[in-house]
């Protein structure tokens, strides 16, 4: 009974000559919940699309009921096969009906021809089925994005799948949902369906799955049945006994200086007061200090990136009241964001952070307020320029042949070492980091660490941001945890441990 | 009294002055002729011209003048008016083969070509290289010119060493007639079948200082030719119809087939020479210009 | 219960929520309608009201193809050409003898055929569709020129194709049965057909669809050639109606098509729309152009309206879909 | 050092690295002057090259300020009409007795503000620009014509104004010293100044851009200002050249700078791109024109070849892209 699914032997993958993923071997058995766990950027979504014939593989086989995939294995084959993907990102077609978006995929054997009732009405139990309560009628873009994600998984359910690979299922459902979504897993698995199920939530992970992989860097470390792990064993094959090295030893660095007490006369160079974004009902407080790395985590969805966005003016804000250095100020816009010094390192460096078809010169010049410094009369200082870009790239190790070398060539821990120089270079006294080492290698996340204490060495005010809390551990000075839109809880560097986070992170409330 | 007769005038293209004049003979003629007319331009567009005729013919009008876009295309409009029982009248072309309009009011084409190259053989003695322009969609009416033009100087020294291609505007023509010029040093002259290239003829010519070397002749003489002719550019003259004097006969020949009373089928107006010499005068008064070097007598209600 | 589920739907609530979806445009036909009527009462009249059918035909058939091509996120510059280059084809094969019933089918096959490549190359290389389809502009208008040596191509008169353009079939003018046929047609294979489906879901989210096992390409080609089979059409009945083909016709009549899917309320950005609502927007469309005939609006006038329609229409797009 | 690797090339890496960049186009060009030369030697005649460049001033204005709109991920399809409005107001004032002096400089500051306009409506609602533009199409020529009721309006002979277009100074004729003044602006503002790179950044990522504290808004108004002032001063130099404001002056100016901006290597998705290919791409599309037409092309393959120009322009971009 214990039949090998599919069967993947030796994977690897290379975007643009960077290896991502290299002689993976992983084995998937009829019926079983199989998880997938490892960093950000550790190659899971790669793995799966290449599973699911998205991307073709550079190295290595796939054998799925012991038949072997040649070349022209592709999404269509994969789908034959029985093999299905609830994507990460949303594919549905917002203007189409939810029955229509479930029907998507299917087999169909009407001659061509097609009823929109007939279908919707097909729909209905596998909306059933995950126990959701939603008109097949209704169109996509009128529903609340966590009903669009159980639509999503529904589709795939209605596509006969015999594996489904769940790619963060759970990113933005409430926990009701959640619980309904495991009841569904389990029912699909009695139904002797494999699901490959990949989070960041290791109490989901435990909770459901049968079997554990962890990837990391883009190789297997391991495979075991999930009784025979702990979590804290899970942890250390994620993060890797290397990391963990420089994280004690930056963390007995961060002792020696105990807790900073702030004392009460002092002056926060950023302080939120109370600000809640617009379309929400949620408040904000937080101060941060000159000289200090404050951290920021909680879940995928927990509302960090929508913080940053109101601070910097992207987002409107209803009520509260920013300070810098005390006085009330009011950011519309990153550029008057800039003007009070406040630089942001985004979340997606490609979308959000470089022009990428640019050169790594432009790039690393990109903001209005550096260049206007070293304009004159709106000529730019040529010269300038490429000396501190280069001052830079020396400064943070980066990686490139030439200035003049477009940064779509880059490596992704390259690339964001040029959104933070570009960020460093406006010359701001607080800066945002929002998930700055997703996706980049070791070292070059050795290299953003320090790059951090000396900045914090240099009396920089630092606002941390992320979903790693492994990193987080002893990259803030504290570290105030986030959950559905507010921040729940303030834990100094001593209490921030991981398994600390990650319980208010979750929603626990009760320390150890 | 009677009821007031409505009628309708599509012409071409509110942008060439060609079409505003006989605009300003539609309605002169509608004045004098006591009925009520409505113009809407085609804008080049023969959708438009059925479009508009139908149109027109719904609302009322007893009859439709049109100026065809096409010598063959006009067969759809004929046709509508005809079914409709309405009296359709055509001005500046003559269709393909006649479908039935039941006027026509046009320009002697052929004639009007030949004129041309009898002036062009009066003005170069000597003959020499020129070359024509030619409208880029073909047409009989234009091959009337061409064909006209090169009967008369069949057999003379002059030789048309090239023809180009335009698509009747002057910045064409003065993108297509620069390299001609240096292609052909020694170029004489250039026939331009229609007005607005003539005017772009000028400034490649005037461009490349060849302006005392190159006789440009136009088909059509509008007012800036004319005063191109006037100030003696290179235009040294032309040939010269008469849209106002169309225009108003149409309407006039339109009013009395409603009527019921006797009309023109064909009146085909003579194509007149221009030169510095007569070139005030026209610009002084078309209908004079045509009565004194024509014999046609447009007060006199042919 | 669908009562508590989410967006659950009743007959009336559909009804009212696809009246509310045209409400702009149609309150807009509304108005110019009565207000025509009002002060010129011949507006109403069958005789206009049958010559305004009749005149939307080629915009119509053009409007119904872009409706295809804009729901994948597409748009074709090229369908006046294409449509004079056809019926230039169409003219000089009826002129070599051949019969009507077999130059029409033709002509929408060649059409089809065309729409097959052009969707090929946008589907497979993302150069902008537009840009495409201006290039083409000038190679279908240079072809056209080049098959007669720019002499426009007669049609006899007796030829029993002017049927097409100006016959009537009991009693009720052939271009309209072909409107009315080509409309079914398009309504039933957006709505009714797999294949149809594919195009709104192209339009939606080519990802969605790549992953859905949807080929992009096909579907764009198909789009295409549904598209370009219909502006033959068009080119052939604008030929029929003209008892010629003519190079140089065919002329806004993208403009034209555009303006009235978009008035329609089919998106710009693709799929989302539908083929009822481009019927509203060719009507609307047609009576504003009859309207200002009638009130003997100046020439200038004529295109600055035009001009502003568009305009108009799609900032009504962008408002719309920002609320939604 | 200049030896370091990373710091700058030498001027020698830098202009091979351009001229492998623009290898293609220069080729063609080569290819294309050569045989030429050798069938029809008149084209390698002194007056033959400075017709050329005279001829090429118009459309070279435009696709100066197409490259700006282009690098920021635009287009614009009402150059022509707007030429042509330009032209005929122009045309105008000096009739009414306005010196050129005031005429000129008048005509570009009325061209900046309407392209600030235009790039305000379509950096602010993310309309397709090229759908804004066809439509301003409309109501540029419709007031073109309305402006003297669609007669052109002539200015005379003898006015200083023609100097613009036909006049020389210090034996250069006026036009080429525009060209190559404004080239050199178009240069600097590009390559040297703040704004100039901000065109380039909000063409290669708005998102990014817009984090970076640059005003998309006001970047795509600059573009669009700088285009068409530039239009606007075409559309002066094409009245001066053709002794008249004429309402249909301006016929394929649009089509054709957009070629001239794509064969030189601008992508049409914005971002990337520069003014010098720009004028390669003019001169290559010039020389094409002069050569068709000593070459005695007929109408119909000069249209043909323009069309498929413009496809295999954008197609080379295409893939040249593929391989970044
Ligand atoms: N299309 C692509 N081109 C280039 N690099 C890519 C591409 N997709 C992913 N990568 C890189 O491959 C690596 C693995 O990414 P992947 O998305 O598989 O990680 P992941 O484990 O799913 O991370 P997460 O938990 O954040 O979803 C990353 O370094 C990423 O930057
Ligand atoms: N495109 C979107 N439309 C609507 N809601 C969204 C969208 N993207 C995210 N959300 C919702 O907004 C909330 C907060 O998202 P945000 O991106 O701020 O989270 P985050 O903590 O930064 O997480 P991440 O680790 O994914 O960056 C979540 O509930 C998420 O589901
Ligand atoms: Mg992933
Ligand atoms: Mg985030």
């Amino acid at each position: 009974m214990e039949e090998n699914i599919v069967t993947l032997r030796g994977i690897g993958k290379a975007f643009n000559g960077v290896q991502v993923l290299s002689q993976v071997d992983l084995d998937f058995k009829k019926g079983e919940v199989h998880a997938l766990v490892g960093e950000n950027g550790a190659g899971k979504s790669t793995l799966m699309k290449i599973l699911m014939g998205i991307y073709d593989r550079t190295q290595g086989e796939i054998v799925i009921d012991g038949k072997e995939m040649d070349e022209t294995y592709s999404i269509n084959t994969a789908r034959a096969n029985g093999i299905n993907m609830v994507p990460q990102e949303l594919a549905l077609v917002p203007a189409l009906s939810v029955g229509e978006n479930i029907m998507m995929g299917r087999k169909k054997g009407n001659h061509g021809f097609f009823s929109l009732k007939k279908t919707q009405q097909e729909a209905i139990p596998y909306l059933n089925q995950l126990g959701i309560t939603v008109s097949p009628e209704v169109r996509v873009d009128s529903l609340p994005i966590s009903y669009r994600q159980m639509v999503s998984i529904a589709k795939t359910c209605a596509d006969d799948a015999k594996l489904i690979i769940m790619d963060e299922p759970t990113s933005s459902l409430s926990k009701e949902e959640v619980d309904e979504l495991m009841a569904v897993i389990r029912r699909l698995k009695e139904d002797g369906k494999t699901i490959i199920y990949i989070s960041h939530l290791l109490d989901e992970i435990f909770a459901i799955s049968d079997r554990i992989t962890v990837l990391r860097d883009g190789k297997k470390i391991v495979t075991k049945r999930t009784e025979e792990l702990t979590q804290r064993e899970l942890i250390s094959y994620m993060v890797g006994e290397d990391l963990l090295h420089t994280q004690e030893a930056l963390r007995e660095d961060g002792e020696e200086g105990e807790d900073i007490l702030r004392s009460a006369g002092e002056t926060p160079v950023l302080e939120l007061k109370d600000i809640r974004r617009r379309g929400t009902d949620k408040r904000v407080s937080l101060r941060l200090y000159p000289g200090e790395i404050v951290g920021v985590t909680g879940l995928i969805g927990a509302g960090k990136t929508e913080l940053i966005r109101s601070i910097i003016g992207l987002d409107k804000m209803d009520e509260g009241q920013i300070f810098v250095k005390g006085r009330p100020v009011t950011i519309r816009s990153p550029r008057d964001a800039y003007a009070l010094r406040i630089a942001t390192v985004p979340e997606d460096r490609k979308l959000e952070g470089l022009a990428l078809i640019r050169s790594v010169r432009e790039n690393i010049s990109m903001t209005q307020k550096y260049r206007k410094s070293i304009s004159r009369a709106g000529f730019i200082d040529k010269k300038k320029e490429r000396e501190n870009a280069l001052s830079h790239i020396e400064k943070l190790n980066t990686k490139v042949a030439d200035l003049e070398q477009r940064v779509l060539k880059l490596s992704g821990g390259n690339q964001q070492k040029i959104v933070i120089s570009k960020a460093l270079l406006s010359g701001p006294e607080i800066l945002i980091m929002d998930e700055p080492t997703r996706g980049i290698d070791v070292g070059a996340k050795a290299t953003i660490y320090q790059l951090l204490q000396e900045l914090k060495k240099e009396g920089m005010a630092i606002l941390y941001f992320s979903s790693d809390v492994s990193e987080m551990s002893f990259v803030g000075d504290r570290v105030l945890v986030m959950r559905e839109g507010e921040i729940v809880r303030e834990l100094p560097k001593k209490q921030a441990t991981v398994e600390n986070m990650l319980n208010y992170m979750a929603g626990g409330t009760s320390n150890e | 009294g009677t009821e007031t007769i409505s009628i309708g005038a599509i012409p071409q293209d509110p942008s060439v002055e060609f079409y505003t004049r006989m605009v300003e003979g539609y309605q002169d003629g509608a004045k004098e002729m006591g009925v009520e007319l409505d113009v809407q331009y085609s804008n080049n567009n023969v959708e438009e011209e059925t479009r508009l005729t139908e149109a027109f013919i719904s609302q009322g009008s007893s009859g439709v003048i049109v100026n065809p876009i096409d010598s063959v295309a006009i067969a759809g409009p004929i046709q509508k008016a005809k079914n409709a029982g309405k009296h359709i009248v055509l001005t500046d072309v003559t269709p393909e083969d006649d479908p039935g309009a039941t006027a026509i009011v046009t320009s002697d084409n052929y004639s009007g070509g030949k004129a041309a190259g009898e002036m062009m053989m009066e003005m170069l003695p000597n003959g020499g290289k020129i070359i024509m322009t030619k409208f880029k969609f073909s047409s009989i009416a234009m091959d009337d010119r061409y064909n006209g033009f090169q009967d008369a100087i069949a057999g003379s020294n002059i030789e048309i060493v090239d023809t180009i291609d335009v698509d009747g505007t002057r910045e064409d023509t003065l993108a297509k007639i620069t390299p001609m010029l240096s292609k052909y040093p020694d170029l004489a002259g250039i026939f331009c079948s229609q007005g607005d290239p003539a005017i772009g003829c000028l400034a490649a010519v005037d461009a490349a200082n060849m302006s005392d070397q190159v006789t440009i002749l136009s088909y059509d003489v509008e007012s800036e030719v004319a005063e191109a002719i006037k100030q003696g550019s290179a235009i040294k003259g032309g040939v010269t119809q008469f849209p106002y004097v169309m225009g108003y006969e149409a309407v006039r020949q339109t009013v009395r087939a409603i009527r019921g009373e006797e009309y023109e089928k064909l009146i085909e107006l003579p194509v007149l020479p221009v030169t510095k010499d007569n070139v005030q005068e026209l610009i002084d008064d078309q209908a004079e210009f045509l009565k004194k070097y024509g014999g046609y007598d447009l007060a006199a209600g042919k | 219960m669908n009562n508590n589920k989410i967006g659950g739907t009743t007959l009336w609530q559909r009804l009212r929520s696809n009246l509310s979806q045209y409400a702009g445009v149609l309150a807009a036909l509304v108005v110019l309608i009565v207000v025509a009527t009002i002060f010129k009462p011949v507006f109403l009249s069958g005789d206009n009201i049958v010559n305004m059918i009749v005149n939307s035909t080629t915009i119509g058939l053009a409007a119904f193809g872009m409706t295809f091509v804009i729901l994948t996120g597409g748009i074709d510059l090229s369908v006046g050409a294409l449509a004079a280059l056809t019926g230039v084809f169409a003219a000089d094969l009826l002129g070599r003898g051949v019969p009507m019933g077999v130059v029409i089918p033709l002509g929408i096959i060649a059409g089809a055929l065309v729409g097959m490549g052009v969707g090929a190359i946008i589907a497979k290389t993302n150069i902008p569709p537009f840009i495409v389809t201006l290039g083409l502009t000038n190679i279908y208008s240079g072809l056209a020129i080049a098959y007669n040596d720019g002499y426009p191509v007669p049609i006899a008169l007796e030829d029993p194709f002017t049927v097409l353009g100006n016959g009537k079939i009991l009693g009720i003018p052939t271009p309209i049965l072909v409107l009315i046929a080509a409309f079914i047609i398009c309504y039933i294979i957006l709505n009714k057909t797999n294949v149809g489906r594919n195009v709104f879901i192209i339009g939606g989210n080519k990802e969605a669809a790549r992953l859905s096992g949807i080929s992009v390409t096909k579907t764009t080609m198909f789009s295409f050639a549904i598209h370009c089979a219909l502006v033959a059409l068009a080119g052939m009945i604008l030929a029929s109606r003209l008892y010629s083909g003519l190079p140089s016709a065919g002329k806004n009549m993208e403009m034209n098509a555009i303006t009235a899917v978009v008035l329609g309320g089919t998106s710009m950005t693709g799929g989302d729309g539908n083929i009822i609502g481009t019927v509203i927007g060719v009507l609307l469309l047609q009576v504003l152009l009859n309207v200002m005939t009638i009130f003997s609006f100046p020439a200038f006038l004529q295109s600055l309206v035009q001009g502003v329609i568009v305009i108009v229409a799609v900032l009504y797009d962008y408002l719309r879909k920002k609320k939604i």
